[in-house]
């Protein structure tokens, strides 16, 4: 079992967590399940700092991902969306999400598409990470629909934190991670950010009493403002 | 030296405004900081005319500052400056007609200061990383920014404007990192990311990565400069924050999106060599240009309806970027710097117009000319001047963008023309209504506006007037040496 | 050259003092095509005369436009007179020969008529004056494309020109002369008011034209008026007969040649002015609506005359 | 000389403008003065060097004076011999305008910007003359357009003149992009902004027709060629009538340049004469459809501004047969037809800023606007009342005035389609001038009409006995333009002489010789020969004769007859629109007329008609024909549009997602 197959073995999960978000509908387990995505994320770091000697950056990758991604970013959304609404915190479903077959077939769809994509790729680079940026860019790609099929602010909070994560794991298998400075940065927009969607749940359960993004559509063209 | 002075300035600003409480002091030193930040602006200005220097590397290469960047900064201090002049008086008139809370004010400066120091960082950034860090910072400041009145229009525009940027800037740095891939095999990591490094080794970078690269950070970018059809936010950002909000957002934000998608198109360019990047400018600007004008007919709200000639504009841009001969380069960044002066200088006069009308709604504002001779000239002045009329710096820029299309594509230019009709039109119409006529004699006990509150737009609107007039050289060469960077020497 | 000149000053003013000569004529004709007995045909100097014996009255408030109106009125025909080819050609040297400056002149008296009709501010001064003016404006291009074909046969607009040409090219019978000609005779009727078009005997309101706006007019000033009338009338046959009938002027100023002229052109009067009997008591006059008709008709032939010039007789 | 004397009157000018804004209210009578004065002095200025560029004959060009470093935005002048001749007009009328306009703004709210913007359209419209480069040329252009639109909208209290001005900056902008288009196609193909690289260029012709095409919409628009005119007739009635009158009767001429410098110094037409039959034809159907709508309206302004539809239409007649002859290679011909629309070009300026002055000291005195409320005002104006009508036989191209001059060369151009070889012009072009002859006893008609309706008869509405005779100063101006007016009629052989020079310039011919100071023969005396002083001579002459001998000594003044009921009353006249009736019966395809008739019976007995209620509208068929499908077409375009943006978040989302699906698509 060497390091490559490890890696194989861990995108596999991310896209398959990917999957599960995407069907999911009660928030808790959208959580939940986005907390073993990132801590896949985590261990995939893990292992790329161990693939490279001296790799002391992604070390401390792996650690900042696992404090962020896995322990506080949930932990966060988890005390929001209880505190926030008393009923049972589901995602009142749209049509897609309530078919979920029809849901994973778009999904297959894009997964196939984001593969035909990177095809061109393979040539210049080494297969592994060809194969897993099909993967990485799948994530991002089902992060958008993920979005665009969820109506809960909460649900976009999550698929914005796996394109996040999407575009982590890209960065990590085709470059070995961000220069340091870059990841903190990165690191720290995406803390404010997360901070910045606590801000507007509670905007958004004050203005609209419920986290339901369909109800936002007083600000639309050709009717009176 | 001076180069540090300017950037820790507005840093400095977001330090002293964690601890400043008194509303009075708070906007005070906000005008004071933005005023220090111009004049040393003034005095990089000063250095550079007499060392014409390129560009400047600071910082272990990380920040890199050229003709381009430095037009970005000079904006960003200037309309800054002018910005906190308005909303000097206009902040504390909110504080006492109670829209805003003392806590919110401060909220207020420090996102305004953190703005100011994001953009710097962005058009001063030679990582690309850095880059998108600082775009993404900025976006992140005004998102509160946008939602101050906490009215609830005002979160929804702010929850649309936040969701739909922070998606598009995802799909940015995404591209940001293929870029860094593209250029691992030719250069070494640490080089990698540097984008002086980057342009000049181009060629060497792998075409089938960068076009994938490029098209991600052209979503990702044009989402953020408000291109069809990733605009929607625009609109209900622009319309729903305070009036200086406004001025910062069209006048700054929306540049800084362009800025950046322009290092990528000039770095795409150098690479694929295919015109790729060009095509893509070109419809897209079209697109955006043609989708926008007609919209504009069909506006209700003032601050909705200037929101949508700026996504116009910003289609006119990278439509003449996207022809990318010299002509249109020079006319595109001619044509970005006075729309910014402009469309600030709009943006501050609407919040003196609805100060004075208590609306928004532009079937409601009737008759400014004669309710307030001074606003009703400058909204008279400044739409005439955003629509392209002369003796205004943009009709340069609109003879500029013509005669380069039909240097390229004579066919285009009757879209071109098409297009700036229907947006004259509209842009007319509106005026006729706001401006002209009686005012409703009934409606409203009208207050007085204080001078100092036209100042900025009047300031804006006289440098565009002499800017349409005569073009100082040392501000052409700055121009040219900004174009060169498209064209190569 | 003085000679001619001198010719053409002495055939003006016979001209203008045997005009009221061929309206006598004419209603002699007239008198015996309806079995009535005729007037002297010196009928019409007795009633000049008698008008410029009689007192003239002004309405109160009428402006000097209205009495300067007669006098020009007058002048301006007298005028076009001169450089009507009467007997001899006209003198180039008078110099209002020229077939649109001849058209432009009389759109001024026209001009002065109808501002003079409208001055009193009576309905029958404005009616005459817009009915005037519409048949003007039905006949003028008519007009002006008949004297075109022939400015473009004789390639100039000058008149004595034009009658020099026919002089020595004999046109009458082209094709394009003939629908020509039949043209010009019915915008004649319609430029001098006479039946179909208008009645100068009757004043019914329904139907007058000319006579509603001169009928503030008294004494001299109507004098004047119908002077001029008469005056125009002979132009317009003069025209007829010596630019579209057979025998044109013979362009020499014997005596000989100006006897021969002055005796063709009389019996072509004559037989003018008898066709123009027979025709007045044939018709019964046209609906005011009706007259756009036959202009148009006159239009119609004058473009199909200039059509058959371009295509048969010019190639 | 003349350039600096030119450039000097642009500054004076301007100057002029910039005064009355500096001075505060209390100087308020000396600003106006000085302003007058300096605007007199200007238009002065402009006249003189106007004479010197014709007279110099060679073009001056002044030195580049660079607004930046880039070389297509710097000043660059150049004064020949046709903008000379254009500065000639433009100053004429200015001066005479300079006269009036003090006295005519005393009633005028805001004059402070009435002012300026008259100094700037005036200084805009000599730059536009002057302008040696594409840039500058639309610069001045636009401010000219945009200087006028803030005229026209003066009163914007009204909601027609807000609509009209709305409409007219809107064609002066297609106009301004029009041009703008065919200039850079031109700058495209020489590589040059300057205009001295433009002179006769060869192009392929498919991009000579298409630069010519869009020149002539652009200008044309400006200009008010059918269909495009219809901002003309809403536009100039509106503005205060001296700016009407700068409007239509210099405004409109310099459009007039800016196409006669485009296709007869830029461009080679080779041997296109479709192009000529083009402009022709518009021509033709302006003169004709300008002068009807004239007829049916009765507000004088209204009626004054479809005349000048009708006078650009005779002017691009000349233009048109000028192109033709040119094309067909008879470059005399050319030379005699460019002459007549140059000369048309002064004449028009002339008796329209006559008749738009006159109209305005009426409207003054009376503040009426309508025909049929007018009437009988010969007697209380009688000086206005005979410059008015000096205007109006001018106007209605009757001899000797200067109108019948020019109209008159047109005739001489178009008789000589006889030298045609393609046969279908023989016959198309002396059609085009017996509508143009139907155009000039159209405009009497429609003349005798207004003039009747103003001065004549009897007063219709209580405003006429107010009315007093204009001030010194207006009759004074007037008096100019009405002595011109006849000075051009009887002597256009030593104007047209110098214009002789500009059809030597751009076609390479000039006319033999234009004749002497009597006789102006344009092709040679066996063709024709007119002497507008000889017919003045001469109808003196005899008038004077027969008014001597026959004037009756004594009037008998009464009342005129009433057929026996007793008592004429004003209301019994005939009104305007009736005069017009039989005009509007014969053609009446021409309007979109709506007639209503509305009676209302007595309550009492159903059978007797209490009141009958009588409206009659003639509109614009281009208004529904070319304007309003625009319109409604993007309104609904618009609509379909803002539907996109429903106000859903997840759906701008799905948007973004399927470009960027598509995008990645296509590139790989």
């Amino acid at each position: 079992m060497n390091a490559n197959a490890i890696q194989l073995l861990l995108s596999a999960l991310l896209l398959l967590t990917t999957f599960i978000l995407l069907i999911q509908r009660r928030i808790d387990s959208m959580i939940y399940t986005y907390a073993w995505q990132s801590a896949f994320l985590s261990l995939a770091t893990l292992a790329a700092s161990f693939i490279t000697p001296y790799q002391w950056d992604l070390f401390f990758s792996a650690l900042l991902i696992f404090a962020l991604k896995v322990i506080f970013i949930p932990w966060f959304l988890r005390y929001l969306s209880h505190r926030l609404s008393s009923k049972n915190p589901s995602d009142n479903a749209t049509s897609l999400v309530a078919r979920p077959f029809l849901l994973s077939m778009i999904a297959s769809a894009l997964v196939l598409f984001s593969y035909n994509l990177t095809h061109s790729l393979r040539t210049s680079t080494q297969l592994f990470s060809s194969n897993a940026i099909a993967i990485a860019l799948s994530i991002i790609l089902l992060g958008m629909l993920l979005i665009i099929t969820h109506r809960k602010a909460v649900s976009h909070a999550l698929g914005f934190m796996v394109i996040e994560n999407g575009i982590f794991f890209a960065a990590l298998i085709l470059t070995r991670g961000m220069p340091m400075k870059i990841e903190l940065g990165i690191a720290f927009d995406v803390l404010v950010a997360i901070i910045l969607f606590g801000v507007f749940f509670f905007h958004l359960n004050t203005s609209i009493d419920s986290l339901d993004v369909d109800s936002l559509n007083r600000l639309r063209e050709g009717t009176e403002l | 030296m001076i180069f540090y002075a300017i950037l820790l300035t507005p840093l400095l600003g977001i330090i002293l405004f964690s601890f400043i409480r008194k509303a009075r002091w708070a906007v005070s030193i906000n005008l004071f900081i933005s005023t220090v930040n111009f004049i040393a602006m003034i005095l990089l200005l000063m250095r550079w005319q007499t060392t014409p220097s390129f560009f400047i590397l600071h910082a272990h290469e990380q920040l890199y500052l050229d003709a381009l960047g430095l037009i970005g900064w000079t904006l960003t201090t200037f309309i800054g400056m002018t910005t906190a002049l308005f909303s000097y008086g206009y902040m504390l008139q909110n504080l006492q007609e109670r829209r805003i809370t003392l806590k919110r004010l401060q909220l207020y400066h420090l996102f305004y200061q953190s703005f100011i120091f994001s953009l710097l960082i962005a058009f001063s950034a030679n990582n690309i990383g850095l880059l998108w860090v600082a775009i993404e910072g900025a976006t992140l400041a005004t998102v509160l920014l946008v939602s101050l009145y906490r009215t609830p229009e005002a979160i929804e525009a702010a929850w649309k404007y936040f969701i739909i940027c922070i998606v598009g800037i995802a799909l940015a740095l995404f591209g940001t990192i293929l870029i860094y891939f593209a250029a691992q095999t030719s250069l070494d990591p640490s080089h990698a990311i540097l984008w002086n490094a980057l342009a000049l080794h181009a060629k060497t970078l792998n075409p089938s990565i960068m076009i994938l690269a490029f098209v991600f950070l052209f979503v990702g970018y044009g989402t953020k400069a408000g291109l069809v059809p990733f605009h929607f936010w625009l609109p209900d950002a622009y319309s729903e924050s305070p009036g200086p909000v406004a001025a910062l957002l069209s006048g700054l934000l929306l540049n800084v999106a362009l800025y950046a998608l322009l290092r990528f198109q000039i770095l795409t360019n150098l690479s694929l060599q295919n015109g790729l990047a060009n095509h893509l400018m070109i419809v897209f600007g079209l697109l955006s240009f043609v989708f926008a004008s007609l919209t504009l007919h069909h506006q209700q709200n003032i601050k909705r309806m200037f929101s949508y000639s700026s996504i116009e504009h910003v289609g006119i841009m990278t439509f003449a970027f996207g022809l990318g001969n010299a002509v249109a380069i020079l006319s595109g960044l001619f044509y970005l710097i006075i729309h910014a002066l402009i469309k600030s200088a709009i943006f501050t006069t609407v919040g003196n117009v609805m100060h004075l009308t208590h609306t928004q709604k532009i079937e409601k504002i009737r008759g400014l000319l004669k309710l307030n001779p001074w606003v009703g000239w400058l909204l008279i002045v400044a739409l005439f001047a955003i629509a392209g009329a002369p003796p205004f710096g943009l009709f340069i820029g609109e003879v500029g963008v013509f005669l380069a299309t039909l240097q390229t594509d004579p066919y285009l230019a009757i879209i071109l023309g098409l297009g700036f009709l229907v947006v004259f039109a509209a842009l007319l119409r509106y005026m006729q209504s706001m401006a002209l006529g009686n005012p409703d004699k009934t409606a409203y006990p009208t207050p007085p506006i204080a001078k100092i509150n036209l100042v900025p737009a009047g300031l804006h609107l006289l440098i565009v007037l002499i800017l349409g007039l005569y073009i100082p050289s040392f501000f052409m060469q700055i121009l040219k040496q900004a174009a060169s960077l498209f064209i190569g020497q | 050259m003085m000679n001619r000149l001198l010719y053409s000053l002495l055939q003006t003013g016979l001209f203008v003092f045997i005009a009221p000569l061929f309206v006598g004529i004419v209603k002699m004709f007239k008198c015996w095509l309806q079995n009535r007995s005729a007037p002297s045909v010196f009928q019409c100097y007795r009633d000049l005369r008698k008008l410029f014996h009689k007192q003239t009255i002004l309405a109160h408030h009428a402006s000097w436009i209205f009495r300067f109106a007669p006098y020009l009125i007058f002048s301006i025909t007298a005028l076009i007179a001169s450089a009507i080819p009467f007997i001899v050609s006209p003198s180039q040297t008078v110099g209002f020969t020229d077939v649109i400056l001849i058209a432009g002149l009389f759109g001024l008296s026209r001009f002065f008529l109808a501002l003079a009709a409208l001055d009193i501010g009576t309905s029958f001064g404005g009616m005459g004056a817009s009915r005037e003016m519409t048949v003007a404006t039905l006949a003028e291009p008519a007009l002006m494309i008949a004297f075109f074909s022939l400015a473009m046969m004789a390639s100039s607009t000058r008149l004595d020109i034009i009658t020099t040409y026919l002089s020595t090219h004999s046109l009458w019978f082209n094709p394009s002369m003939l629908f020509v000609a039949l043209a010009f005779a019915m915008i004649a009727v319609a430029e001098t008011g006479r039946i179909p078009v208008d009645n100068p005997a009757t004043h019914l309101e329904l139907t007058m034209i000319h006579e509603a706006m001169i009928l503030e007019y008294s004494g001299r000033h109507l004098a004047l008026i119908e002077w001029a009338a008469q005056i125009k009338l002979l132009i317009y046959t003069i025209l007829f007969a010596n630019l579209f009938l057979p025998f044109p002027l013979i362009n020499q100023l014997s005596l000989s040649a100006i006897g021969l002229n002055g005796g063709i052109v009389i019996i072509k009067c004559l037989l003018l002015a008898w066709v123009l009997v027979l025709a007045e008591t044939h018709l019964a006059k046209l609906r005011l609506f009706r007259v756009p008709l036959l202009l148009n008709m006159a239009f119609l032939l004058c473009l199909l005359g200039l059509l058959i010039h371009v295509i048969a007789e010019v190639a | 000389m003349a350039l600096r004397l030119a450039t000097l009157s642009i500054a004076i000018i301007f100057l002029s403008g910039l005064l009355p804004l500096l001075f505060s209210c209390a100087y308020q009578k000396l600003f106006s003065r000085l302003n007058a004065g300096l605007l007199m002095l200007g238009s002065l200025c402009a006249l003189v060097a106007g004479c010197l560029a014709l007279l110099n004959a060679a073009p001056e060009y002044s030195q580049t004076i660079p607004l930046s470093v880039l070389p297509m935005l710097s000043l660059q002048l150049k004064l020949d011999t046709l903008s000379g001749y254009f500065f000639f007009i433009v100053g004429l009328v200015g001066f005479a305008v300079a006269i009036y306009l003090p006295a005519y703004i005393q009633s005028i709210p805001h004059k402070k910007y009435l002012c300026f913007f008259t100094a700037i359209f005036m200084s805009s419209m000599l730059l536009v003359l002057l302008a040696n480069n594409v840039f500058i040329f639309l610069l001045a252009w636009e401010l000219m357009s945009l200087s006028s639109y803030f005229l026209v909208a003066h009163e914007h209290e009204h909601e027609t003149n807000r609509q009209a001005a709305f409409i007219y900056l809107l064609m002066a902008q297609m106009s301004g992009i029009c041009i703008l288009i065919s200039f850079g196609l031109l700058a495209k193909w020489s590589g040059n902004l300057n205009f001295n690289t433009f002179t006769h260029l060869h192009l392929s012709p498919t991009w000579t027709s298409v630069i010519f095409i869009l020149g002539l919409w652009g200008f044309g628009t400006k200009a008010g060629l059918v269909p495009l005119h219809a901002w003309l007739p809403k536009a100039h009635p509106v503005a205060p009538s001296p700016i009407s009158a700068l409007m239509s009767g210099v405004m409109l001429k310099i459009a007039v340049y800016g196409f006669i410098r485009l296709s007869f110094y830029f461009l080679t037409i080779g041997n296109l004469w479709p192009l000529g039959g083009v402009v022709l034809f518009i021509g033709t159907i302006s003169a004709l459809i300008g002068v009807l709508y004239a007829i049916m309206q009765h507000d004088v302004k209204c009626l004054l501004a479809y005349h000048s539809v009708e006078n650009i239409g005779i002017i691009f007649i000349g233009l048109g047969l000028s192109l033709i002859f040119q094309a067909t290679n008879h470059p005399l011909l050319a030379a005699l037809g460019l002459l007549a629309a140059l000369y048309h070009c002064l004449n028009h300026a002339l008796f329209k800023s006559l008749l738009f002055l006159g109209a305005g000291s009426v409207i003054q005195q009376t503040h009426e606007h309508d025909l049929e409320h007018m009437g009988g005002l010969i007697h209380k104006m009688p000086r206005t009342a005979f410059y008015f009508l000096i205007g109006c036989l001018s106007i209605s191209a009757l001899p000797p005035f200067n109108g019948f001059v020019s109209e008159w060369l047109t005739f001489q151009t178009a008789l000589q389609s006889s030298l045609l070889a393609n046969g279908l012009l023989r016959i198309l072009i002396p059609l085009a001038a017996a509508i143009l002859a139907l155009t000039g006893i159209l405009a009497a008609t429609c003349f005798v009409k207004t003039y009747g309706m103003i001065f004549l008869g009897k007063a219709r509405s209580i405003s006429m006995h107010t009315a007093h005779e204009a001030p010194r100063a207006m009759r004074l101006s007037m008096a100019l333009l009405a002595s011109c007016c006849l000075f051009f009629g009887l002597f256009p052989s030593f104007t047209l002489a110098h214009l002789n020079t500009i059809a030597e310039q751009s076609i390479g011919y000039a006319l033999p010789a234009s004749g002497n100071w009597l006789w102006l023969t344009p092709i040679s005396v066996q063709q024709t020969a007119y002497s507008g002083l000889g017919v003045f001579i001469a109808l003196l002459f005899i008038t004077s004769l027969v008014y001597f001998w026959w004037h009756p000594r004594k009037y008998k003044l009464v009342s005129p007859w009433d057929c026996g009921f007793g008592g004429l009353t004003e209301r019994m006249q005939y009104t305007g629109t009736a005069f017009a009736m039989p005009i509007r019966r014969i053609f009446q395809a021409f309007w979109k007329i709506t007639e209503t008739q509305e009676r209302r019976p007595s309550l009492h007995q159903p059978y007797q008609t209490q009141s009958v209620h009588y409206a009659l509208h003639t509109d614009d068929w281009s208004w529904e024909w070319f304007y309003k499908p625009w319109r409604i077409g993007i309104k609904t375009i618009s609509q379909h549009i803002a539907k996109w943006q429903s106000g859903h978040l997840r759906l701008y989302l799905t948007y973004m997602f399927v470009t960027l699906i598509i995008l990645l698509w296509l590139v790989s």
